[in-house]
């Protein structure tokens, strides 16, 4: 009885409402109402997506827990839902992450903080619609709608340079999908049918792969951000309160990796390795050239926010790698390597943003130079952002690891050059993240304010323990998150396999 | 007569007033005038069209033209009267506070 | 002479006995509209509550005849000058809500300024009545004089703050550009009648089937596309545009920016579709060029506005752009994309520039784009629905405007040969997307010069309330809307 | 208990050791926080010793078990698990043994410190690791255990994170080691490639076809076969894939895979050039440079490239790369240590020194010699920086040779387990050192591979080296005339127990243990399980000509060349730095640029500063400013921004205002439009 | 030749002369005069196309009607036309051009290849008994009714607007609103105007806020 229920439709919805109710709250006690109504929602969510992965079985690769209902009959737009092996990770990180964000937020957002809890919850209820979307239309109505909280979300409570940063992330942004509707409608006209799965099923030509795969390179490339269409990542992340760095990081550039593996690859498999060359090259400048910048970054948000572009560019290799790949053990490692690196770097990046929060929310900068000898008035933290540092270089054992490897690994079957250049992240990514460390952690107090410093509270102590925690388990054992993705991802490349063979065939014709 | 000496005759009528409308920058009162060349050149074509096609809809036609020109013309002048109040002249060089 | 006119004049006299129940909706509203026009002018109120009133009324009680005598049929009435069919009912009940609407907005507006209170929502009516025959106009004569009767009050209505510089500049320069392009049309007219000896759509349709379209008539068709051009206000006939929009009075504006456009969509459509479905590949090429270069010059120049109306008003053009996109599709599906953008964009623009004069204080206009500064700050709910609305322009969802961009792109994206011309539109939607945000930013981010709440008229925040949440509503259920646009053109 | 739960013990009960110090430790306090960490792994020495023991006298059968897996999909099985043989028999004993002792030690040695407990949970963390990384049966567990010495080294390294020498010491090993990594996980990856999993077993069984086949084909050779060396045995095998890094150079996939391994191995174990985080993580605390630094860690690249002898064996280049590498480390960072003042400096070299001849040991294929000198290295290296830790102790933490002197009197039990470190180290027959240096260079000497004959010089000369630099650390330490402070002079004491006591445990194996277990290790089958060498490799195949036994071999120790030049080097160095310390000073300003070079390390450090620390953040720095801020940011993106609005801003100035132009603009719109149609018909 | 051909060139020419009057001559009521020329000569040209009831119409209603209005709007007006400038013959190479470019392209679809005599020949004269007048007034209530009622409606629009723009009757004075004396904010009541203390307000301190706005 209790799978009759909607959960993809819940764990939409119930954000998305609660998001609006949070700011109904009675006059006086508005303040109160949003924190108690916010948090009770984020909990139910969680709970939402624990019953989620347990009502998913996962084996078949297929879609599960289809929701289906007409939507806009004339256009054949339908409300159409679903997840998949490789959607149910990114709705549980989704919720996880919107507890955090709301938790934090208590603590570190000082105005308008029901709005902030509002933009919050919708934010994570359009992601989770992001996830399930088996319509195109419905995807992108969740995509670009997107953008709308996190516009304001940064915008409002972000820094001094919030307005150029909010409008470069707005269209940025915006620039790549728009693209990637007009696709949309295209394929969508031409079998009169926006499910996702008739797009993948398609008989496309080359050439109108090729439009289409770039209108989504377009899209799903400024997301995750690649190079070179990256820049507005930095500024979004800077300017972005904790909360919003935490989000775009921990989610909203996952959602351009999901894009490539629902969309790009699937639909549009032979312009996809006909360029795969291009995104590789493109990965690997991310991963090398992006790992020098960060080195340069004198905030510290921005190395961070430099480190996640490197970082995607894991999960861009991995992606493109298969097509360079001949087995399908190869092909399963690259795209695992990809899918946990944007699950790791999503508990990781978030980590890092939070810490970087906990330091901001008491000395009220950003700067590196502002800091040094943290660790000895904050110990905990000192040994919690060291985890996080070390996972964010890739240690194994930590979350971190395990994607660099699986892509590095994989890649090195396709070209052991390619590997080369992606294996600097070793390097760099220790270089950057422990020289952060270094300066801001180590050392001697820099002076009286960071010597008085006060150590987490239990708020961020929840927060970061229970980050740490998941990035470990995950780095010790991600087995179970192997498990759940694996059919999915077998499905997708055998979608992209018999496709690429179709049009061989034809061609041969 | 064939058709087409009236035809150009309108033609020239037409000419004559879009080229009155562009070079004109006295005042408003020759654009209204020009517009009402204009019209004057629409029902000679109609007309001629109609005496020449055998057919009355482009007298009925000029009729209306006629009518609505009429109409036209008075508010217009209408709107040249509050223009001139407000103003205090008529000239169209003067009406470039709206632009960008 | 006229031999075969007279030839057939017994047929006509013998056919005069007419059922004018078609025709009711009209004639009811002429007819309330001189009463209103009676009491008006013995009315001693100076608010003229009455009057208001009395003019929502008749807008509610055309309707809801309308809604009664709604067409199951195509018919050609009254010597064929009158079309009684689905379109002209969906567009009649579009054009009646959105007057309706801007009343709302007009009515505090006029309220603080010395505007003639009776006469304005009358020539509201009279315009609208103009509107009305033009939509089921369906000769050249119901045409023209349906334009020309909602033109006319529309200079009126222009003009109609008689103290305001800028109001009478905007409506000189109105009247002239309207003067000349309806002189074009009429040019272009003659020259129809002239080569067809028609002037009933049906008919010069019927020639176009049977003959060539010549040169001549390309030309006449020039002259047409000009003028239905102009009333649209798409690149290069645009000029008055951001003019009008800035110098008219604010509440004139809402009404111009949204109804005469639907209508003028009506006129298109009798024009482009009913008269001229034989000489499709010109007017396609025509309005391709139009559209074109209205996307691109209204984003553009909308960029370097600080002026809110004259940016909504380039906006205005480029959403022409994106309108046209449907109408040169050339096909069923096309035209009610068409209509659904129109009547989408015509509800947001009434919100967007009705937000103007919720924000006005007194007789103090809102003028600069920085004039909106705090309004998320000094009223949460109303800047976060203003936004929706300017949201909805950018063509973002989940708001309505997003669906019509869909529905336009597709309908072009299904024209051979024409991808390239979706892909500008997108491109430029990236351009206009610029703009919207720069008002939503002032909106929400920037700090409010005065940090009072804003005390507004019922009327006003209804009228608010109903186009913002009209946004978002359909912008989540578009379907009615989207089949309420597509029954429109069943008979076609 | 069955094996597979003692090995469990073994290697987790550091661990919770470590959990339990470093979470609660500021609760229960410090005794008790020494005391778990201590009980925990002494239990894994124990049990450790039991398996060694097994493993030594009991003949046992290697094991090999999977613990869970980690990931497996499609056919691919990535899992953690336990592979237990005579090589990590070896290591693991000596891991927890050392560990033990540093353990013991430090409870003297921090006793003072506010990181106590905190200190307690690195060590115990760091021998986890290192089990992990010994008793590791794949690639990936061995990459795992690889990676957290190294963090926690990093986390020792810069222990006193106050210290900014210490937090900048600890990232470059970091940094340094990663570099390494970097090649190890190429080599990782070509493992996958070459092999498709990343277990050993299957690896090695295959490279044991090969070797087969190699050796068998060698007997055939003679006969006219068409095998033709180790490619054509890889081929049959199926592992003849081979790469080209660039132009036409070709490289087996084998010898690159070995080449990448080796030069995670060069981090590890602190080879030229990647030698350089070693000297200066010496400013960690004292025991876990005995720890890690010396005994343990270090090691972990020789123990990997011995546990690889499969695969090295098969490729000719990358053992010729090590050797070289190996004996340029070996000789000329023991130069370096002749010219050091600091105390653990002098040692650090030492190790880099001896690390460098157990890599050429490596690189002549005498594994089991290489691993037997890490075998009795760990125990007198540790001894020695134990004993130096006393030293510093005693010294109230100064480190500078020059101002001590005369301390055997004060210190007899540092002094006396000094002076066996130290001869053991050199190689005094009888001592641990003797049998595994003595094999190293009599392999050396065996060997016919490419470079071998400049390591033969290099591990020659090395022992004169050795010889000069012990001595002459042990002759200013704790000989001459005191030189410190009175304030320190007066306070001069031998050290506590607790600091005593693993001095003397360490001493016994440096003593005796080579005499023990030379035998087996050296030149009977003990590693016979592990290690795999190829016939025509067998260097080892002359000592064991020469052994005999362990007694023999001693005394046959003081008739070699090596002896002499070892006698040769303690001599210079009694005579320059005791007898006539004039000579120092004088062949000082004689040797200038020599001596300038070696002070300077041969300035590794600064090249490493300036171009790689350097230029990389300025690598970044022109990348950012040019390549983000200059070329995206400003050129394209604002630059396209702001193109758009000055087109705005003139095409809104053709909105004149006028009516007359909007009329022109109309009336050329119309006949644009007429000329379009009258040109398109 | 004969004298119908006369007569069209005759009124022709006049038309056009009167035309380029319209446009040309400083005056305005001079220019009023020739737009009447122009109407009464082109009345002629119609009367040639045997429109009568037209030609007469466009004289009764337009230059007695719709002319004078415009006369006496110019008179009442009171617009000093000597200070106008005139930009004229600067203007007018370009308007010119534009000019003879649309004549050129409305030449190019009328010319005689396609309206010629030879293409359209001239209809028959009508009878002696046909009225143009009773024919058009046939038409205008059977088969025009519905235009015809929509033109009536637009005469009264006219009305309505032209009085309700220009009307300066009692509504227009200052009357009590209780309404607008409870709205006012004190913003309009009292109004801070900086200006410099000597400098008279000129054209552009006036025009820049509107300026700014544009």
């Amino acid at each position: 009885m209790l799978t009759e229920i909607p959960i993809l439709s819940l764990l939409i919805w119930v954000p998305l409402i609660g998001g609006f109710l949070v700011l109904f709250g009675p006059g006086d006690k508005q303040l109160v109402w949003s924190q108690r109504i916010s948090f009770v929602i984020s909990i139910l969510i969680i709970l939402l997506s624990g019953w989620l992965v347990y009502l998913f079985d996962g084996s078949s690769g297929q879609m599960e827990l289809v929701e289906f209902a007409r939507w806009i009959p004339s256009l054949n737009i339908n409300y159409s839902l679903g997840v998949d092996g490789i959607a149910v990770p990114l709705i549980v990180l989704t919720c996880f992450i919107n507890l955090l964000v709301v938790i934090a937020a208590i603590g570190s957002i000082k105005f308008r903080r029901a709005q902030y809890f509002s933009a919050a919850l919708v934010l994570t209820g359009l992601m989770n619609g992001v996830f399930v979307a088996q319509d195109a239309i419905l995807f992108y109505v969740f995509w670009e709608a997107i953008l709308i909280p996190m516009f304001l979300m940064i915008g409002v409570w972000g820094g001094p340079n919030r307005i150029y940063a909010t409008i470069k992330f707005f269209l940025f942004t915006f620039f790549g999908s728009i693209f990637m509707l007009v696709a949309l409608i295209y394929m969508g006209s031409v079998i009169g049918s926006f499910n996702i799965a008739d797009m993948q099923q398609m008989p496309l030509s080359m050439l109108e792969q090729t439009i289409i795969f770039t209108a989504f390179v377009a899209a799903f490339a400024v997301k995750i951000p690649m190079v070179p269409v990256h820049t507005w990542l930095p500024d979004a992340h800077v300017e972005a309160p904790t909360g919003g760095s935490v989000i775009l990081a921990a989610i909203m550039l996952k959602m351009g990796g999901y894009g490539f593996l629902r969309f790009a690859l699937p639909v549009t498999p032979d312009a996809a390795s006909e360029y795969a060359w291009l995104l590789i090259l493109f990965s690997l400048i991310a991963i090398a050239y992006i790992g020098f910048v960060a080195l340069a970054q004198e905030d510290m948000k921005k190395l961070i926010a430099y480190s996640s572009i490197a970082h995607m560019g894991f999960v861009t290799l991995g992606i493109f790698i298969i097509f360079n790949l001949s087995s399908l053990d190869a092909s399963s490692m690259a795209l695992q390597g990809a899918m946990i690196q944007m699950i790791s770097h999503g508990l990781i990046s978030g980590a890092m943003f939070f810490s970087i929060g906990v330091l901001y929310d008491r000395v009220h900068s950003r700067n590196i130079s502002d800091y040094g000898g943290v660790i000895n008035s904050m110990p905990i933290f000192g040994a919690l952002m060291m985890l996080f540092v070390l996972a964010n270089a890739g240690l194994p054992g930590t979350s971190g690891f395990i994607g660099e490897f699986f892509v590095i690994l994989s890649s090195f079957q396709a070209d052991w050059r390619i590997a080369l250049v992606a294996g600097t992240t070793l390097v760099l990514g220790a270089a950057y993240s422990l020289w952060l460390y270094k300066r801001v952690i180590f050392g001697k107090p820099l002076n009286d304010s960071i010597e008085r410093l006060e150590d987490l509270n239990m708020r961020e102590k929840f927060i970061l323990f229970s980050l740490a925690a998941l990035i470990i388990a995950l780095g010790i054992y991600p087995q179970p998150l192997i498990e759940i993705m694996q059919p999915s991802l077998e499905t997708l490349l055998q979608l992209t396999d018999t496709k690429i063979a179709e049009l061989n065939i034809e061609g041969a014709r | 007569m064939s058709l087409t000496h009236y035809l150009v005759v309108s033609a020239i009528l037409f000419a004559i007033s879009i080229v009155g409308i562009v070079v004109n920058r006295k005042n408003v009162i020759t654009l209204l005038m020009c517009i009402e060349l204009m019209l004057l050149a629409v029902n000679t074509n109609f007309i001629a069209f109609s005496r020449y096609l055998d057919d009355a809809t482009g007298q009925i036609f000029v009729f209306f033209i006629l009518t609505v020109a009429a109409a036209e013309a008075a508010i217009g002048l209408a709107i040249l009267v509050v223009l001139f109040r407000t103003h205090r002249n008529i000239e169209i060089d003067n009406l470039e506070e709206l632009k960008g | 002479m006229f031999t075969q006119s007279l030839a057939t004049a017994p047929q006509i006299l013998n056919s005069v006995s007419h059922d004018f129940w078609p025709l009711l909706p009209e004639i009811f509203l002429l007819s309330a509209a001189s009463v209103l026009l009676l009491i008006d002018a013995f009315s001693t109120d100076m608010d003229r509550k009455l009057s208001y009133k009395l003019a929502q009324f008749i807008l509610l009680v055309t309707g809801v005849i309308l809604l009664f005598q709604f067409p199951t049929s195509q018919d050609f009435l009254y010597h064929r000058h009158f079309i009684h069919d689905p379109l002209s009912a969906t567009l009649k009940i579009s054009m009646l809500v959105l007057t309706s609407l801007s009343l709302m907005f007009a009515r505090p507006y006029i309220l603080q300024r010395r505007i003639l209170r009776g006469e304005y929502y009358l020539l509201h009516l009279f315009a609208l009545l103009g509107m009305m025959v033009l939509v089921s106009g369906s000769s050249l004569l119901s045409l023209y004089l349906g334009l020309e009767l909602m033109s006319l009050c529309l200079y009126a209505l222009v003009a109609m703050n008689r103290r305001e510089k800028l109001s009478s500049e905007a409506a000189v320069k109105y009247f002239v550009m309207g003067a000349i392009a309806s002189g074009f049309i009429l040019y272009g007219i003659s020259f129809v009648y002239g080569v067809t000896s028609q002037i009933h759509v049906a008919d010069i349709a019927a020639y176009l089937s049977d003959n060539e379209a010549n040169l001549t008539l390309r030309f006449a068709l020039v002259f047409i596309v000009t003028g239905l051009a102009f009333k649209f206000g798409a690149v290069p006939f645009q000029m008055w545009v951001p003019d009008v929009y800035q110098g008219a009075p604010t509440s004139t504006t809402v009404f111009l920016a949204s109804v005469p456009k639907v209508a003028a969509f009506g006129l298109a459509i009798r024009v482009l579709v009913f008269a001229f479905a034989g000489a499709i590949a010109d007017w396609q090429n025509l309005l391709i060029i139009l559209s074109l270069l209205s996307m691109v010059v209204g984003n553009l120049v909308a960029i370097a506005q600080t002026n809110i109306k004259r940016l909504l008003a380039y906006s205005a053009i480029a959403h022409i752009g994106y309108f046209l996109l449907g109408i040169i599709a050339g096909n069923t599906q096309g035209y009610s994309a068409s209509l659904f953008y129109i009547l989408t964009y015509a509800i947001t623009t009434v919100g967007a520039f009705g937000c103007l004069i919720y924000m006005a204080k007194g007789q103090q206009e809102i003028s600069l784009i920085d004039d909106l500064k705090g309004l998320g700050q000094r009223n949460p709910w109303a800047g976060l629905l203003v936004s929706f609305l300017f949201l909805s322009m950018a063509g973002l969802p989940p708001f309505v405007g997003f669906w019509a961009k869909l529905e336009v792109i597709k309908a072009v994206l299904n024209v051979e040969g024409l991808i390239w011309l979706a892909l500008v539109a997108a491109f430029m939607s990236i351009i206009g997307l610029f703009y919207y945000l720069r008002v939503v930013k002032v909106i929400f981010f920037d700090k409010a010069k005065n940090e009072a709440r804003i005390r507004a008229e019922r009327s006003l925040r209804l009228g608010l309330g109903i186009t913002s949440i009209a946004v978002i509503a359909l912008g989540l259920f578009p379907t009615q809307l989207l089949d309420f646009c597509q029954k429109a053109f069943q008979y076609i | 208990m069955s094996i597979f739960g003692q090995l469990f013990i073994i290697a987790f009960a550091p661990l919770l050791g470590a959990i339990i110090a470093g979470f609660f430790g500021k609760r229960i306090g410090k005794r008790l926080t020494h005391r778990i960490t201590i009980g925990l792994v002494a239990i894994s020495f124990v049990v450790s010793l039991k398996i060694f023991l097994s493993y030594f006298y009991g003949d046992a059968e290697p094991f090999n078990q999977t613990l869970y897996h980690w990931a497996s999909f499609a056919n691919i099985n990535i899992q953690i698990g336990f592979l237990m043989d005579s090589l990590a028999a070896m290591m693991i004993v000596v891991v927890t043994f050392v560990s033990l002792m540093v353990h013991i030690y430090s409870i003297g040695y921090m006793h003072d410190d506010n990181g106590y407990q905190r200190f307690f949970s690195y060590i115990s963390l760091f021998t986890f690791s290192m089990l992990m990384l010994v008793m590791s049966n794949n690639f990936l567990q061995l990459f795992f255990g690889w990676e957290a010495v190294g963090v926690v080294s990093y986390l020792l390294i810069g222990f006193w994170f106050k210290k900014e020498t210490a937090i900048f010491a600890n990232m470059k090993a970091f940094l340094v080691n990663r570099v390494g990594d970097f090649g190890f996980l190429l080599g990782i990856g070509g493992i996958l490639y070459l092999f498709g999993t990343l277990d050993y077993a299957p690896v090695f069984e295959k490279m044991q076809q090969a070797k087969v086949l190699q050796e068998s084909a060698q007997g055939a050779l003679t006969n006219g076969e068409i095998f033709k060396g180790e490619v054509s045995a890889l081929a049959a095998v199926g592992l003849e894939k081979s790469f080209s890094p660039w132009g036409g150079i070709e490289w087996s996939a084998i010898t690159f895979i070995c080449i990448c391994l080796f030069i995670g191995a060069m981090g590890k174990s602190a080879q030229v050039p990647l030698h350089v985080w070693l000297p200066d993580s010496m400013e960690g605390p004292t025991p876990i440079s005995a720890l890690i630094h010396a005994a343990t860690m270090v090691t972990a690249g020789v123990f990997m490239v011995a546990r690889m002898s499969p695969l090295f064996e098969f490729s000719e280049t990358a053992l010729a790369m090590v050797t070289v590498i190996g004996a340029t480390t070996a000789l000329f960072m023991g130069l370096v240590g002749i010219v050091q003042n600091d105390i653990k400096r002098i040692v650090a070299y030492s190790t880099l020194s001896q690390l460098g001849y157990m890599v050429v040991a490596l690189g002549v294929s005498a594994y089991s010699a290489a691993v037997f000198h890490l075998f009795t290295h760990a125990f007198f290296k540790a001894l020695l920086f134990l004993a130096a830790g006393s030293v510093i102790v005693a010294m109230h933490h100064e480190q500078d040779l020059r101002k001590m002197g005369g301390l055997r009197k004060q210190m007899p039990i540092t002094y006396w387990t000094s002076v066996i470190g130290t001869l053991a180290l050199i190689g005094t027959p009888f001592f641990a050192g003797f049998y595994s240096k003595d094999a190293i260079i009599s392999a050396v000497s065996q060997a016919d591979g490419w470079g071998s004959n400049y390591a033969y010089f290099a591990v020659m000369a090395g022992v004169v080296v050795t010889a000069m630099y012990s001595i002459r650390m042990l002759l200013l330490v704790f000989h001459g005339k005191p030189r410190m402070d009175e304030h320190t002079a007066s306070h001069l004491q031998e050290s506590p127990k607790v600091i005593t006591y693993p001095l003397l445990l360490l001493a016994i194996p440096s003593l005796a243990i080579g005499w023990i277990t030379a035998e087996p290790m050296l030149i009977g089958d003990y590693f016979s399980d592990a290690i795999f060498v190829l016939k025509e490799h067998d260097t080892m195949q002359h000592l064991s000509e020469i052994f005999g036994n362990a007694w023999a071999f001693a005394l046959h120790g003081f008739v070699t060349p090596v002896f002499w030049l070892l006698l040769i080097g303690a001599l210079t160095a009694w005579f320059v730095f005791a007898y006539k310390p004039q000579i120092a000073a004088l062949s000082a300003k004689i040797l200038m640029p020599v001596r300038k070079i070696l002070q300077n390390k041969y300035y590794f450090d600064e090249f490493n500063q300036k171009v790689f620390a350097k230029g990389s953040v300025g690598l970044g720095k022109f990348f950012w400013r040019y390549g983000d801020k200059a070329i995206i940011d400003d050129g394209i993106v604002n630059g396209s921004a702001s193109v758009v609005k000055r087109i705005a801003n003139k095409a809104r100035k053709l909105q004149t205002g006028y009516l007359y132009h909007y009329a022109l603009v109309m009336l050329i719109g119309v006949v644009a439009l007429v000329a379009y149609l009258f040109i398109r018909s | 030749m004969n004298i119908e051909t006369l007569v069209f060139y005759f009124f022709s020419a006049i038309t056009i002369i009167a035309a380029i009057g319209v446009i040309s001559v400083k005056n305005s009521v001079q220019a009023v005069l020739c737009l009447v020329l122009a109407f009464f000569s082109a009345a002629a040209l119609w009367l040639l196309l045997e429109a009568e009831f037209l030609a007469i119409t466009l004289v009764l209603v337009y230059v007695g009607a719709v002319m004078v209005l415009f006369l006496f709007v110019v008179m009442m007006l009171d617009v000093d036309f000597a200070a106008m400038k005139q930009g004229f013959a600067k203007q007018l190479p370009l308007g010119l051009l534009v000019g003879a470019g649309l004549f050129g392209a409305i030449y190019w679809v009328i010319r005689f290849e396609v309206f010629g005599s030879d293409k359209v020949p001239e209809p028959a004269k009508s009878d002696q008994g046909y009225s143009n007048v009773e024919e058009l007034g046939r038409l205008l209530y059977s088969e025009y009714f519905y235009p015809f009622e929509i033109a009536g409606v637009i005469l009264l629009v006219a009305i309505i607007a032209a009085i309700s723009l220009t009307f300066r009757g009692r509504r227009d004075r200052k009357g009590q609103s209780v309404r607008e004396q409870h709205q006012v904010l004190k913003e309009e009541r009292l109004k801070i105007v900086s200006m410099e203390s000597e400098k008279p307000i000129s054209n552009s301190n006036v025009n820049r806020e509107v300026g700014d706005a544009s």
